[in-house]
C-alpha cells in the first residue's frame, strides 16, 4: 500500500512537471486552441452556420470565395461552403478520432495484456499482429472497406482495424520495458495479484506513452479517411465530409480552384495541428527534456 | 544496353510518327479492354475494342447524327427470316472478306466462334466472352452451316427484332486462336485479328492498345482516315481531363461537366449527341410493403423531380427523360402522362396513395459513387434528394455501395437482404430497342433469372411484345413498339431522369466526327488535321 | 614550476528557459603536475561539473563558466574551439565513470584508440595500430591484437575500463581526469583499476584529478582531498588530515556513513535529509538545513574555507575536529 | 547468422499464408460478386451459373482457397477473372512500374529526410530544429493526394511543364532513362515523398539527437575529435536505425501508392489492386497483396539484415 501511495505522488508530481512544460510550449498551445476553436465552432454548428448543409441551388452553383452571402463560396450543388465546411469537420474528425479511440482500446488492451503475460497468449497476440503488419496501412485501409463497401461504420472499423496492430506493438514493448522494473518485481515477489499489480504498476506507466503514440494517429486517420471517401469508400452523401467534399469538388478544380481546394486545406490544418499537439504531448512527457 | 536500344527505338518511332495521323483516346474504363475480339468492360469495350477492330454478321448504321442508329449489313450482307420456320433465320455471309492474319472469313468462322461462344464443350470455349454474348443474345438457340458462306441461326422463340441481338457476337480470326496454342489468354497478347477497319498492332496490358489502319479492309468506303489510335484506360475523369489539356492524350470521354467551361474556353471542341441511354432509378416494385408497388407513387415521383435543374447541374450533357425513350422518337407513342415536374400533380397522387404532410413518403435508394455510363452519380442523387424533398416533401436517404456491388443487386429478389431495404436502385442502361426493352421488362425476366429487377408486369405490355415478335409486317412492329412504350411511361417501371447526351472533349486537331445516336462510334471516319 | 591546474574562484551554470542550476560555486584549487587530486561528494555536488570544465566538456549551449581556469598553461575558459580541441586528449585526457556507454559501441577498441592518436599527431595507421597495442599492454590487457579488433560489447566490465584508460592515455597527457572511474566495476575489479591508475601515473608522472563518492577509493589513490557540497568545496586537505581529523560536519557525516578501517565497533550513521536544490541554494551555508550543529549564524552567509590547520581547510563556522582513532 | 536469416525467412512463411486467407476471407465477405466484372449486369441466371462453374467460382470456398494456394505453391499465379490472361506478366509489370516509382519516392524524400532531420537532431531546439520539424510535420499532414492533384493544375495544366498522368509517353509501356520518361515521373514521385520525408525527418532527429546525448559523445569530445570525426561517429551510430525505418517506409512506398496511383494513372500494384478490389477480381487481388506482402517481408529480412552488417550489437 505503502508503495502505492508513493507511486500516486510521484505521478502528481510528473503531471505538474507536464503541464508546466506545456503551459511554455507556445506552439503546441497555439495548434491546441485551434483544434479547440474548432470543435467549438462544429459543436456549435447548428447555431454558426450561416445557411443549411444540405440546401443546395441551381442558380448559385460554384460560386467563388467572397460571393455575397457566402463568404467561401459554394459547393457543386450550390450549398454554401462555410456551412459544409463546419458540418464537414464533425464527421471528419470523427472519422479520424473514432477509429483511434476505438483501437486504443483494444490494441491498448490487447498490447497489455501480451507483454504482461508473455507465454503462449503473448505470442499469439503478437504473432497476430505481425499478420496485419505485412500490409501497409493504406492498402489495408482500402482493402478492408472495399470489400465491405462505403459508409462511416465501415470506414471506422476499416481504420480501427488498421490502428490496432500498430497500438498493440507500441503497448506491447512498453508494457513488456516496465515489466521487468524493479518495483513491479518487487511487488511481484510481495504477492500482489495480477489485475493489482498492473492496475496500480502497470496501467499509471504504460497509458501515457501508448496514448500519446495514439494521439500521433489522429492525423494518419484523418488522411486515410479523407482517403477513403476520395476513392468513394468512405462517408455518404449527402452528408458533408471533408474528404467526399474533396471528391466531388474535383472536377470544378479549373472553374473555383480556391473553392475546390478548401476542404483540403481544411484536412491539411487540422492534421498539422493535431501532430503538432500530439509531438508537444510527447515532449513534454518525455522526462529527459 | 537494351533499354537504350529501346529508348533509340522508341525516339525513332517519335520521329517518323509526325508523318503518320495518331489519334489518342482517353477512355473512362479502369482497364483496358480485352483485346481477344469481345471485350469487356460493357460498351465501352465494345465501342473502341469491339466493333473498330471485329466485326458481327449485323452492324449498328453510325452514319448518321439525326436518328437513332439502325442496322445495316456486316459480315452478312443480308438476312431473311425463314418462311417456313419463323424460328429461323439464314445469314448470307460476304465473299472476299479476310481477317487481319489474311486468313479467310467464311461459315466455318462463323460456326467457329459460335461454338466459342454457345458451346462449353469446344476447345475454343472462352467463358467470359460467351457468357457476355448469351448475356446479350439470350434468345438465341442454335446454329448451323449451310454452305460456306449461309448460316442459319435458330432463335428460342420467334422474334422479329433478332437481328438486333446479332450485332453483339463478334467474329475474330480461328487461325488466331491456333497460333496461340489455343489459349485466349495468348490470343490476347497478339495474334488477335479480326476484320474490322482496325488492326491492334500493340498491347500493353492495363497501360495501352494500339490499333492500326487495316490496309486490306472489305469495305473500301468505310476504310481508317487515321493511321493510328492509341487507346487508354483513365477512370478517373480529372485524370483524363488534366491528361487532355496537358497534350498527353487528343480526346477524352466523359470530360466532366464542371470542367467543361473551362475546356471550352482553353481551345477544345466539345461533342454532345442524344443516344439511347437512361440514367434512371429502378423501383422496387415486388418488395414487402413496398411503397413503390403502387403505380400512383411511382407516376408521383416522376411529376416531382426538377430535371432541368438536373441538366443545368449536368452543365447540358444530358436532356430530361420522361418514357424509356426520348419524347422525339417515332416510337414513343402517346402515353397518357406527360411527366415534367408538376409539385401539385405529384402531391395529388401521393396523396391519393395516401401520403401526406403528416405522414410523409420515406424510402431509401442505392447509389453508388461511380460506374460505367453513371454519370457523376454523387451529386446528381444528391439533387433528386433535394428536388422531392422540396417539391413533394419526399424523404429519400441513401445506401452508397460500390459500383459492383451495385451491378449485383440489381439481380436480387426484392427482398433481399442484400439490397438493405433499398426500394430503388440507380442503374444506367441502354434504351436502345425491342430486344433490349423484352430483356428488362418481361415478366419471364423477373430476377434473379433475368434483369427484370423491378419485378414489374403489365399484361398489356406483355400481350403486345407477343404480338410484335411474332410480326412481320413493319407497320404492326411499330404500332407494337410504341404501345410497349406507352405502357412503360403510364405504368411506369423506372423514375425516368435524363438521358445523357454522352459528351466528348478533343482536341480541335481531331475532324470529321459525328456523334451518331448510339453507344458506339464510327471510329474509321474520324480523321486528324 | 608552475602548477599544472590552476583553478580560481570557477563558477559553472547551466541556463535554460526555465531555470538556471548553479552547478560550481567558486572553486579554488591547484594541482602540480605528478600529484593526485581527489575530489569527494555526494551526486549532485558539483565534482563532475568541474572536472568537465577543465575540459569544456559540459554542454556547450547552455553552460556558463566564469573565474580563472588554466590548465597547462591554457586558459580553458577563454581558448577558442580550435584550441581546446587540440587540448582535449592531448593535454588533458579522462577516464569515465561507465566504460559500457562511455565507448562507442559500433567502432572497434582499436579504432577508437588509433584515431586519438592519429588525430593528434597525425601518423600513419600502422603507427598508430602498433601505439595500440603498446597501450593495451600498459593497462595490462592480455592477447591485445585480438582484443583491438573486438567491440565494446565483447570485453567484459574490467577490459572496458582498462580500454578506456589506454585511450585517455594514448597521447600521452599530463593531466588525467577520473571520473568515478570504479562506481561500475566489481569490488575485486575495482581494486585492479585503482592500482593500475596509481601505477601509471607514478610511470608517466601524470597530474590526476579523481572524483569519487568512495571514501575508500580516495584514500587508497589521492594525495589530497577535497570534499564537495552543492558546488563548493567544504573541506580540504590531505589524505591523512581529512580522513584522520575531519572539519566539516557534511565530511564527518560521509565518513560515518561510510565502512572502513577504524570504524570497528561504532555503529554507521547516516546524513538525514536530502541535497539541496542547485536552481535556488540558500543564502547561508548550504549543509545548514541537514547539519546537526548548525544554528542561526550558519543561516546569514557562506562560510569562508578557512582554519587554523595550514593547509587543512574547511568552510564552517562551527569547525572542530573530531579524531577518529 | 544465417541460421537467424533461414529462421526469420521460414517464420514469414505462415504469415504471408495468413495473409493470403485474409485477403481471400475479405473478398468474400464482400456483397459484390466477381461475376459482375466478367458478365453485363442484365446476364440472365443460367449463363451467371455457367461462367461461374467454368470458373470454378461455384465451389465451397475452403475449396477455391486450396486449389488457389495449390497452384501458387507451383509457382502458378493464375489468371484474372476480369482480362481472363495470366496474371504474372501484370504484376510483374505493376511491379516494376511501382517499384520505379517508390525508388524514386525514396530517392527524393530519404536523403531530404535524413538532411532536415540530422540537422534537426543535432540543433535541438533552434529554429533550424523547429523549421525541419515543421517541414517533416507538414509532409506527414499533408492529404498526399490533394496535393498531387494540385501540381497536376499547376504544373501540367496551367504551366505544360510536365505530363500529368501514365508512366511513358503514348503509353508504350516501356521504360527507359530518357526525359521523356523521367518527366512522367517526377508529379508522382514528389507527391509520394512528402510522407516519407517527414517520417524519415522526425525518426533521424529522434536519433541523432539520441545519439548526441550518449555518454559516448562526452569521450570523443574529449578525445579532441572534430565536427567531422565526430559526425562519422554519429553517422555509423544511426545507420541501423535509420536503415529500419528507411526499409520500413519503401515497403509502405510500394503497398501505399494508392492513391497517388490513382490520381495519376500510373500503371503499378497500387492501380492493379484497385482495379482488382473494384471488379472483385479475386485472383488478382490475392496474388498482389501476397507478392507484395512477401515483397514486404523480404524487405524487413534485407533491413534486418543490413542492420546486422552495420551494427556490431546486433551481430551473433
Amino acid at each position: 500500500m505503502a508503495t502505492a501511495t508513493l507511486k500516486t505522488s510521484r505521478a502528481q508530481g510528473y503531471w505538474d512537471g507536464v503541464l508546466k512544460r506545456l503551459k511554455r510550449d507556445k506552439l503546441t498551445l497555439f495548434c491546441a486552441g485551434v483544434l479547440l476553436l474548432m470543435l467549438i465552432v462544429m459543436i456549435a454548428a447548428p447555431y454558426v452556420a450561416p445557411h443549411s448543409p444540405y440546401q443546395g441551388s441551381m442558380i448559385r452553383r460554384l460560386k467563388p470565395i467572397g460571393f455575397p452571402g457566402y463568404p467561401l463560396g459554394t459547393d457543386e450543388l450550390g450549398r454554401d461552403m462555410v456551412t459544409r465546411l463546419i458540418y464537414g469537420g464533425r464527421l471528419s474528425w470523427t472519422l479520424g478520432i473514432s477509429p483511434v479511440a476505438i483501437a486504443f482500446a483494444i490494441g491498448g488492451t490487447l498490447g497489455i495484456i501480451a507483454g504482461f503475460a508473455g507465454g503462449w497468449l503473448g505470442m499469439l497476440i503478437m504473432r497476430v499482429t505481425d499478420v496485419f503488419y505485412a500490409f501497409p496501412s493504406v492498402l489495408l485501409a482500402v482493402a478492408i472497406s472495399g470489400a465491405l463497401g462505403a459508409g462511416i461504420f465501415n470506414a471506422v472499423l476499416a481504420l480501427t482495424l488498421v490502428f490496432i496492430p500498430p497500438i498493440i506493438r507500441v503497448a506491447e514493448s512498453v508494457t513488456t520495458s516496465v515489466r521487468v522494473l524493479d518495483y513491479v518485481e518487487s511487488a511481484r515477489a510481495s504477492g500482489a495479484g495480477a489485475f493489482t499489480i498492473v492496475r496500480v504498476h502497470v496501467l499509471p506507466n504504460v497509458l501515457g506513452p501508448i496514448f500519446v503514440y495514439a494521439t500521433n494517429l489522429i492525423s494518419v486517420s484523418m488522411i486515410l479517411a479523407s482517403g477513403l471517401s476520395f476513392l468513394g469508400l468512405g462517408t455518404k452523401p449527402p452528408e458533408p465530409e471533408w474528404g467526399l467534399m474533396l471528391n466531388t469538388l474535383r472536377t470544378a478544380i479549373y472553374n473555383q480552384p480556391l473553392v475546390a481546394m478548401l476542404p483540403g486545406l481544411c484536412i491539411f490544418t487540422t492534421s498539422i495541428c493535431f501532430n503538432m499537439v500530439s509531438d508537444g504531448l510527447r515532449s513534454a512527457m518525455d522526462v529527459k527534456s | 544496353m537494351r533499354k537504350l536500344l529501346l529508348a533509340a527505338t522508341l525516339s525513332l518511332v517519335a520521329v517518323t510518327a509526325q508523318a503518320e495521323k495518331v489519334l489518342r483516346i482517353a477512355m473512362t474504363a479502369a482497364d483496358v479492354p480485352t483485346t481477344t475480339g469481345l471485350p469487356n468492360n460493357g460498351f465501352e469495350g465494345m465501342r473502341f475494342l469491339g466493333y473498330p477492330i471485329f466485326e458481327g454478321l449485323v452492324l449498328w448504321d453510325l452514319s448518321s447524327a439525326d436518328k437513332l442508329a439502325g442496322l445495316r449489313p456486316g459480315l452478312a450482307e443480308s438476312w431473311e427470316q425463314d418462311k417456313a420456320d419463323p424460328k429461323t433465320w439464314i445469314f448470307h455471309l460476304r465473299h472476299g472478306v479476310k481477317f487481319h492474319d489474311g486468313t479467310d472469313f467464311n461459315a466455318d468462322a462463323v460456326m467457329f466462334n459460335m461454338e466459342r461462344f454457345f458451346n462449353k464443350d469446344s476447345p475454343q470455349f472462352e467463358p467470359a466472352a460467351g457468357g457476355i454474348t448469351r448475356a446479350r443474345a439470350p434468345l438465341l438457340a442454335s446454329y448451323k452451316k449451310i454452305d460456306d458462306f449461309t448460316v442459319a441461326i435458330s432463335t428460342t422463340r420467334p422474334a422479329s427484332y433478332f437481328p438486333f441481338m446479332m450485332v453483339y457476337p463478334l467474329f475474330t480470326s480461328p487461325a488466331s486462336f491456333e497460333a496461340a496454342g489455343k489459349d485466349w489468354a495468348k490470343v490476347a497478347l497478339l495474334p488477335a485479328a479480326g476484320t474490322g477497319p482496325f488492326k491492334i498492332s500493340k498491347f500493353v496490358p492495363r497501360v495501352s492498345v494500339e490499333l492500326e489502319k487495316f490496309d486490306g479492309y472489305w469495305n473500301k468506303s468505310g476504310m481508317a482516315h487515321l493511321d493510328k489510335v492509341v487507346l487508354l484506360p483513365m477512370p478517373e475523369a480529372n485524370t483524363r481531363m488534366a491528361a487532355l489539356r496537358s497534350g498527353q492524350v487528343d480526346w477524352i470521354e466523359v470530360p466532366p461537366p464542371d470542367g467543361l467551361e473551362s475546356l471550352k474556353s482553353a481551345g477544345f471542341k466539345i461533342t454532345t449527341g442524344s443516344y439511347p441511354h437512361v440514367w434512371p432509378w429502378f423501383f422496387n416494385i415486388g418488395a414487402t410493403n413496398s411503397p413503390v408497388a403502387d403505380v400512383r407513387v411511382r407516376q408521383a415521383l416522376n411529376y416531382c423531380i426538377d430535371r432541368e435543374g438536373l441538366v443545368s447541374l449536368l452543365a447540358g450533357t444530358a436532356e430530361p427523360s420522361v418514357g424509356w425513350l426520348k419524347a422525339s422518337d417515332p416510337n414513343f407513342g402517346h402515353p397518357a402522362n406527360h411527366y415534367k415536374l408538376d409539385p401539385a400533380k405529384g402531391k395529388a397522387l401521393l396523396a391519393e396513395a395516401g401520403f401526406t404532410a403528416a405522414k410523409p413518403l420515406t424510402f431509401k435508394a442505392m447509389i453508388s459513387p461511380s460506374g460505367s455510363g453513371q454519370m457523376l452519380p454523387m451529386p446528381m442523387n444528391e439533387f433528386l434528394q433535394q428536388s422531392l424533398k422540396e417539391n413533394c416533401n419526399v424523404d429519400v436517404s441513401f445506401e452508397v455501395v460500390e459500383w459492383n456491388t451495385l451491378l449485383g443487386a440489381a439481380r436480387y429478389v426484392p427482398d433481399s437482404p442484400n439490397l438493405k431495404g433499398s426500394m430503388v436502385i440507380n442503374v444506367s442502361s441502354p434504351s436502345s430497342d425491342v430486344s433490349v426493352m423484352s430483356r428488362y421488362f418481361t415478366s419471364a425476366n423477373f430476377s434473379p433469372a433475368g434483369f427484370n429487377f423491378e419485378h414489374w408486369k403489365d399484361d398489356e405490355f406483355e400481350s403486345a411484345l407477343a404480338k410484335l415478335e411474332s410480326a412481320t409486317d413493319p407497320t404492326e412492329i411499330s404500332a407494337m413498339t410504341q404501345k410497349l412504350h406507352e405502357r412503360l411511361v403510364d405504368n411506369p417501371p423506372w423514375l425516368y431522369i435524363v438521358h445523357d447526351l454522352n459528351p466528348r472533349a478533343m482536341s480541335t486537331k481531331v475532324t470529321n466526327f459525328v456523334s451518331p445516336q448510339s453507344w458506339f462510334i464510327d471510329l474509321a471516319r474520324v480523321d486528324m488535321k | 614550476m608552475s602548477a599544472l591546474v590552476r583553478v580560481r574562484d570557477l563558477t559553472v551554470k547551466f541556463v535554460s528557459r526555465d531555470r538556471t542550476v548553479h552547478a560550481v560555486n567558486g572553486v579554488d584549487f591547484d594541482l602540480n603536475q605528478g600529484e593526485v587530486l581527489c575530489i569527494l561528494g555526494e551526486s549532485g555536488s558539483g565534482k563532475s561539473v568541474t572536472l568537465r570544465a577543465l575540459m569544456r566538456l559540459n554542454p556547450p549551449a547552455r553552460t556558463v563558466m566564469t573565474g580563472t581556469l588554466q590548465v597547462g598553461g591554457y586558459d580553458i575558459i577563454a581558448a577558442s574551439e580550435r584550441e581546446i580541441e587540440t587540448i582535449r586528449g592531448r593535454s588533458v585526457a579522462m577516464v569515465f565513470q561507465e566504460p559500457m556507454t562511455a565507448l562507442d559501441p559500433v567502432f572497434t577498441i582499436g579504432e577508437q584508440i588509433t584515431e586519438t592518436v592519429i588525430r593528434h599527431e597525425g601518423v600513419s595507421k600502422a603507427v598508430a595500430h602498433k601505439r595500440a597495442l603498446e597501450l593495451l599492454d600498459l593497462v595490462q590487457i592480455p592477447s591485445a591484437e585480438r582484443r583491438l579488433a573486438a567491440y565494446p560489447h565483447e570485453l567484459s566490465g574490467g577490459l572496458r575500463q582498462r580500454a578506456m584508460i589506454a585511450i585517455a592515455l594514448s597521447c600521452r597527457p599530463k593531466l588525467l581526469l577520473a571520473d568515478e572511474p570504479t562506481t561500475a566495476l566489481d569490488a575485486t575489479v575495482q581494486i585492479q583499476i585503482l592500482l593500475l591508475l596509481r601505477r601509471l601515473q607514478q610511470e608517466l608522472g601524470m597530474g590526476v584529478i579523481f572524483v569519487t563518492h568512495d571514501l575508500g577509493v580516495a584514500g587508497e589513490i589521492a594525495d589530497r582531498i577535497s570534499v564537495m557540497y552543492a558546488g563548493r568545496f567544504v573541506e580540504e586537505g590531505s589524505v591523512r588530515d581529512v580522513m584522520r581529523t575531519a572539519r566539516h560536519p557534511y565530511t564527518q557525516g560521509l565518513l560515518g556513513a561510510t565502512v572502513h578501517e577504524g570504524m570497528r565497533g561504532k555503529r554507521l550513521t547516516t546524513i538525514t535529509g536530502s541535497p539541496p536544490n542547485l536552481a535556488s541554494l540558500p543564502a547561508g551555508c548550504a549543509f545548514a538545513p541537514r547539519c546537526p550543529s548548525a544554528d542561526a549564524a550558519c543561516l546569514e552567509a557562506v562560510p569562508n574555507l578557512d582554519g587554523a590547520f595550514g593547509s587543512h581547510r574547511a568552510r564552517c563556522i562551527h569547525q572542530h575536529a573530531e579524531v577518529l582513532a | 547468422m544465417i541460421s537467424t536469416i533461414f529462421r526469420r525467412a521460414l517464420y514469414s512463411l505462415p504469415i504471408a499464408l495468413a495473409v493470403s486467407l485474409f485477403c481471400f476471407l475479405l473478398v468474400h465477405i464482400a456483397p459484390g460478386d466477381p461475376i459482375n466484372a466478367i458478365l453485363p449486369p442484365d446476364a440472365p441466371a443460367d449463363v451467371i451459373a455457367q461462367v461461374k462453374e467454368s470458373y470454378g467460382l461455384d465451389k465451397p470456398l475452403p475449396v477455391q482457397f486450396g486449389i488457389w494456394l495449390f497452384h501458387i505453391l507451383q509457382g502458378d499465379l493464375g489468371r484474372s477473372l476480369a482480362t481472363g490472361r495470366d496474371i504474372w506478366p501484370d504484376l510483374h509489370s505493376a511491379l516494376a512500374n511501382t517499384l520505379v516509382l517508390a525508388l524514386a519516392s525514396a530517392a527524393i524524400g530519404f536523403p531530404l529526410g535524413t538532411l532536415f532531420g540530422s540537422v534537426a537532431g543535432a540543433f535541438r531546439g533552434t529554429w533550424i530544429d523547429r523549421l525541419a520539424v515543421g517541414i517533416a510535420v507538414a509532409g506527414v499532414s499533408v492529404p498526399h493526394y490533394w496535393l498531387g492533384m494540385v501540381m497536376v493544375v499547376i504544373f501540367s495544366v496551367i504551366l505544360n511543364w510536365l505530363p500529368s498522368m501514365g508512366a511513358s509517353p503514348d503509353g508504350s509501356g516501356a521504360w527507359a532513362l530518357d526525359w521523356e520518361h523521367l518527366s512522367h515521373l517526377v508529379l508522382p514521385a514528389i507527391t509520394l515523398s512528402v510522407i516519407p520525408m517527414g517520417i524519415v525527418t522526425r525518426t533521424l532527429r529522434g536519433i541523432v539527437g539520441d545519439i548526441l546525448n550518449q555518454d559516448f559523445i562526452t569521450t570523443l569530445r574529449g578525445k579532441g575529435l572534430k565536427r567531422g570525426g565526430l559526425m562519422l561517429h554519429v553517422v555509423k551510430n544511426a545507420a541501423p536505425q535509420a536503415l529500419a525505418v528507411m526499409g520500413l517506409q519503401l515497403g509502405y512506398l510500394m503497398g501505399g501508392s494508392i492513391l497517388v496511383e490513382t490520381v495519376f494513372a500510373w500503371p503499378g500494384t497500387g492501380l492493379l489492386l484497385n482495379n482488382a478490389i473494384f471488379q472483385r477480381d479475386i485472383p488478382v487481388l490475392q496474388s498482389t497483396i501476397l507478392v507484395l506482402s512477401m515483397f514486404f517481408v523480404g524487405l524487413n529480412l534485407a533491413v534486418d539484415l543490413a542492420q546486422a552488417l552495420l551494427d556490431p550489437r546486433m551481430r551473433r
